[in-house]
């Protein structure tokens, strides 16, 4: 646990991190970003709060078993997009065209609309879940091994 | 006698890299013929602004869940190492 | 039917995928589920693998491009090249994949039992279920890129496996190893597929294949390819890792890991014959790679002979047994394109080849399950701390006699057939190449013979009074390997002809795999 | 089906069992000709050590480490040099890897020019 | 046709992050150490894919509020994000995995804490 100071901005901080995560990840198809950069700031957040409170403190209330169910579910949706367009093709974009993010851009620059890309932001968030959770977890268990304590199976 | 074989073959192998550098395409100008077809239909075909955005969730998706899949396998592994050692009925 | 054939090259990765994502949350709700759940998948795997095996060995050659919006669309409407992802399925990758399935699905049945007492169990059959689809991934792509992410997939997975027993100090070097080794071979893959990409702008195995021209960057590409590959597949001098792997994994990854050393085989013998094919410089680089196989052989075995770990003993006989196939392979590649000696010599030494690695396979991974079945009733891997356990362990002992009898090359075993094509076709081309595999035969057996007093013979040890059968489901498992190996002993001209045989004509054409890419589509 | 005709000295193991089964009735035809005094339960039974007492079955097994003695021996310097090449660390791994991309690379260009 | 950096620079600078990586990997013995040389490797492999991809004046391949003009290939950058997330996981694992050697032979030496041999 580091100093009053640091935990204070820590704590307010975190809200940014996380906030500008989430915008990376729901505006992966209109702007560079995605659901894996989004993930990676968002623990960059989880990161912030270990270094300063911790990794046991966090670990109260961060326990690992629920982000590796949160990552276990960011893949299955995935995966049960990819398998969505297993009616034509696996992997096929079966949005493009429909009334849920189906709008087709025009060609050439412009202004960008969140309503296209079909299966894309969908599969964004799920990757992004997935990245958050994943990294997450990776940084909190490691964090508790250099501090000698076992986690929890 | 071994310190100067392995300081040869590092150096043979970082000249092949080198030569390599000179070998490749001038920096700036890479063929394109795959990347081009992307850049013009990215829009009409997924719809999506972002034509990086749309490789890696589209045309190479397949890719991506192999690369989640690693990402998968890590944590797991990660946090499995790190499990707690006692056992239920051990055995010698 | 139909519609399933067309998808299941896809489903046959997605599958244990899916059930790997899946383990954790079942886990949760109940052990018995979560076993079921495995084996299912790793069931229906094997079933979607044979189902599209009989399409394939008739049909030719097997197309799915992903994400376009018809499975046979390889090429974008009016347009030169690939674009997408595309998966390419001929008779050698179906071949690997029956390899993998039926190991996976042994493995994962002989885990029941044996991982019973560990903790961290669910974690251990995602991972197990991972490194199943990394090896089908491998195999079945036809893409440059998605080999090495689906390579990656499965070090990371075999490297996490390996060290799963973390209680023993030796688990986690091995893994280490494992994991360093991969990640340096798959980076040098990495690099090579850049190189190509630098030049073609393209990263699909039969449109790169169809520009290839051999220049300098081309050799740079090969030389990292081959030994990256190489390295991975553990071959002499590059083979240091695979006894301390090997040993410290648990018994069932072992021979997962074995089936995962077949994937990077598969992958060499993909980028020899079909990415460069017949603009290789065909004799010097079937030389390397038959030079690679006989020191493989020699080396291997010799050191086998004097190992007292009964798992490293198996480990350095695995390293001799690739040799086999790199020496049968190594002498088609080198006389490709002399149609003469191809016909007389060449094609008989790969499908010799080829029928080795499906039958080392088979009694590699029967003889590593029966090391972990002694390692969960001794507590050990040590030799000479073994003895007398024939009088207790008999199911063991039958299918380690089974397993030793084969890998030996003594008839009638499918070890013999497959050696047997090796030897004559060989012998033709360089003789001396086969007297040192003959040698390598013999020193396999007086190792094994080794192994077996050592541990089976002997009168009852006290220590050992208490010593069980092992139970029902690790008996299973090694029941399915066993009796793959009695059918290819007794009916090794049908495996001949109606899978290895087929396996070799489709990496010898490479015209065939080309066209299947840019033939296709509009 | 069981016979394997792609080499050039067709293989099948169904006439090799045949073949097996025959000159193991055989054998046995001759066995049975042998001596009958054999009994069970009996002292005949036990091992006979030129009279010496048999010692107990942890020092009569012989551990693996002295099977093929004489061989490892006679291979000793053969041995020697390969297990000092084994050195278990990684970074000599590592060493190999580089040394034969360097000779293999070397090895394509030289022939590519010849 | 002119280039704007001669001599191919980037790549150049690729084989010698490649050939200081090896040069760590093989010299180092701390376990440490050679992870941050695979670290390093890895790196040098990212560079060269994200290298591949640049045309002279391009721009980021994105449709939104673009200036028009020439853009750079994505498909390499698509594959840059891909290697980068296997690199960060391999070096996750390596690290757990030193952590454990360490726990187990008290020393991050590669011929120190090295148990297995021949």
């Amino acid at each position: 646990m580091m100093s009053k100071i640091v935990r204070t901005m820590a704590s307010l901080l975190i809200l940014f991190a996380l906030i500008y995560g989430l915008y990376i990840i729901t505006h992966g198809h209109l702007t560079p970003g995605g659901g894996f950069q989004g993930g990676a700031v968002f623990a960059s957040g989880v990161a912030l709060l270990i270094v300063a409170f911790g990794s046991e403190i966090i670990h109260k209330s961060l326990k690992e078993h629920r982000l590796s169910i949160l990552e276990s579910s960011g893949a299955l949706i995935f995966i049960g997009l990819a398998f969505g367009g297993l009616a034509i093709v696996f992997f096929y974009n079966f949005l493009v065209g429909s009334p849920i993010f189906g709008h087709i851009p025009p060609s050439g620059p412009n202004p960008g609309d969140i309503w296209t890309a079909g299966v894309i932001p969908f599969m964004n968030i799920a990757v992004g879940l997935k990245v958050l959770a994943g990294f997450s977890a990776i940084l909190l268990v490691m964090a508790l091994a250099t501090t000698l304590t076992e986690v929890e199976e | 006698m071994r310190k100067i074989a392995i300081a040869v073959s590092l150096s043979i192998f970082v000249a092949l890299l080198i030569g390599a550098a000179f070998l490749i395409h001038p920096f700036g100008y890479p063929p394109s013929p795959m990347d081009d077809y992307i850049i013009e239909n990215t829009q009409r075909e997924t719809g999506a602004n972002s034509a990086i955005t749309a490789v890696v969730f589209d045309y190479r998706g397949y890719d991506t869940l192999g690369e989640a899949t690693i990402l998968f396998a890590a944590v797991t592994g990660v946090v499995m190492l790190f499990r707690r050692k006692k056992l239920s009925r051990i055995k010698p | 039917m139909a519609n399933l054939i067309t998808h299941s090259p896809i489903l046959i990765i997605a599958i244990p995928l899916l059930a790997a994502f899946l383990t954790p949350l079942i886990d949760r709700v109940s052990k018995k589920a979560r076993d079921i759940l495995v084996i299912a998948s790793l069931a229906l795997a094997e079933f979607l693998v044979i189902i599209l095996a009989r399409d394939i060995y008739p049909n030719g050659l097997h197309i799915y491009t992903l994400g376009a919006s018809s499975p046979d669309l390889t090429i974008p409407e009016n347009y030169i090249v690939p674009v997408r992802i595309i998966l390419e399925v001929d008779s050698m990758s179906i071949f690997m994949a029956i390899i993998t399935a039926t190991v996976s699905l042994a493995a994962a049945i002989y885990s029941l039992s044996f991982m019973k007492e560990e903790t961290g169990q669910n974690r251990f059959y995602t991972l197990l279920l991972l490194l199943a689809a990394g090896m089908f991934g491998m195999e079945l792509t036809g893409d440059l890129f998605n080999l090495f992410v689906f390579l990656e997939i499965a070090s990371i997975a075999g490297a996490a496996l390996t060290a799963f027993r973390t209680r023993f100090a030796d688990a986690a070097e091995g893994g280490f190893k494992y994991i360093v080794v991969s990640s340096v071979a798959a980076l040098m893959v990495l690099f090579a597929i850049g190189i190509l990409y630098a030049q073609y702008n393209l990263l699909n195995i039969g449109a790169l294949a169809h520009v290839m021209q051999y220049t300098m960057l081309d050799k740079i590409a090969l030389a990292l390819l081959v030994i990256a590959f190489m390295m991975k597949l553990a071959g002499v001098p590059l083979h240091m890792w695979c006894p301390d792997t090997y040993s410290v994994a648990p018994a069932s990854i072992t021979i997962m890991l074995v089936a995962a050393s077949y994937a990077c085989l598969y992958a060499l013998f993909r980028t020899c014959f079909t990415l460069y094919g017949v603009c290789l410089n065909l004799v010097t680089v079937g030389w390397i790679v038959i030079i690679f196989g006989v020191l493989s052989m020699f080396i291997g075995v010799t050191m086998a002979v004097f190992q007292t770990d009964i798992k490293r003993l198996m480990a350095y006989h695995c390293i001799s047994q690739t040799g086999y196939m790199l020496l049968g392979i190594g002498v088609g590649l080198a006389v490709l394109n002399q149609p003469e000696a191809l016909s007389t010599y060449g094609i008989a030494a790969m499908d010799g080849g080829i029928f080795h690695i499906i039958n080392n396979a088979l009694y590699k991974g029967l003889l590593f399950l029966t090391a972990g079945a002694l390692f969960q009733r001794t507590g050990t891997r040590d030799l000479n701390k073994m003895g007398g356990l024939a009088h207790k362990m008999k199911w063991t002992t039958i299918f380690y006699i089974i397993g030793a009898l084969s890998i030996s090359g003594i008839p009638p075993s499918n070890g013999f057939a497959s050696k047997l094509l090796i030897y004559e076709s060989v012998y033709r081309f360089n003789p001396i190449l086969a007297i040192v595999a003959m040698i390598t035969s013999i020193l396999t057996l007086a190792s094994f013979t080794k192994a077996f007093y050592s541990a089976f013979m002997g009168a009852e040890l006290p220590e050992y009074q208490e010593v069980k059968e092992v139970p029902k489901s690790m008996i299973a498992g090694m029941a399915i390997l066993a009796a793959g190996i009695i059918f290819f002993s007794l009916f090794p001209g049908l495996v001949v002809d109606r899978l290895a045989h087929p396996a070799t004509a489709a990496l010898i054409s490479q015209g065939v795999y080309i066209n299947g890419i840019m033939g296709g589509g509009g | 089906m069981s016979i394997l005709g792609l080499g050039y000295s067709p293989w099948s193991s169904i006439f090799w069992l045949l073949a097996f089964v025959v000159v193991t009735i055989m054998a046995y035809f001759f066995r049975r000709h042998g001596q009958k005094g054999y009994k069970k339960d009996t002292a005949q039974t036990k091992i006979f050590l030129c009279g010496e007492e048999v010692p107990e079955a942890k020092q009569r097994h012989i551990r693996a480490h002295n099977v093929y003695w004489g061989f490892f021996e006679t291979m000793k310097e053969y041995y020697d040099a390969n297990i000092k090449a084994h050195t278990g660390i990684i970074n000599d791994y590592i060493i190999w890897f580089i040394v034969l991309i360097a000779i293999s690379a070397i090895i394509l260009f030289i022939v590519g020019i010849v | 046709m002119t280039q704007g950096i001669p001599f191919n620079v980037p790549f150049l600078a690729v084989a010698a992050m490649i050939g200081i990586a090896f040069y760590i990997i093989i010299s180092q013995r701390n376990l440490i150490k050679l992870v941050m040389g695979l670290s390093i490797l890895a790196s040098g492999a990212n560079l060269f894919l994200i290298t591949l991809g640049y045309r002279e004046g391009g721009v980021a391949p994105i449709y939104t509020y673009t200036p028009a003009g020439i853009m750079v290939l994505p498909v390499p950058q698509a594959l840059t994000l891909t290697s980068i997330v296997i690199a960060v996981a391999c070096l996750a694992l390596m690290l757990s995995m030193v952590i454990h050697i360490y726990r187990h032979t008290g020393s991050t030496d590669s011929e120190k804490s090295r148990i297995m041999k021949g």
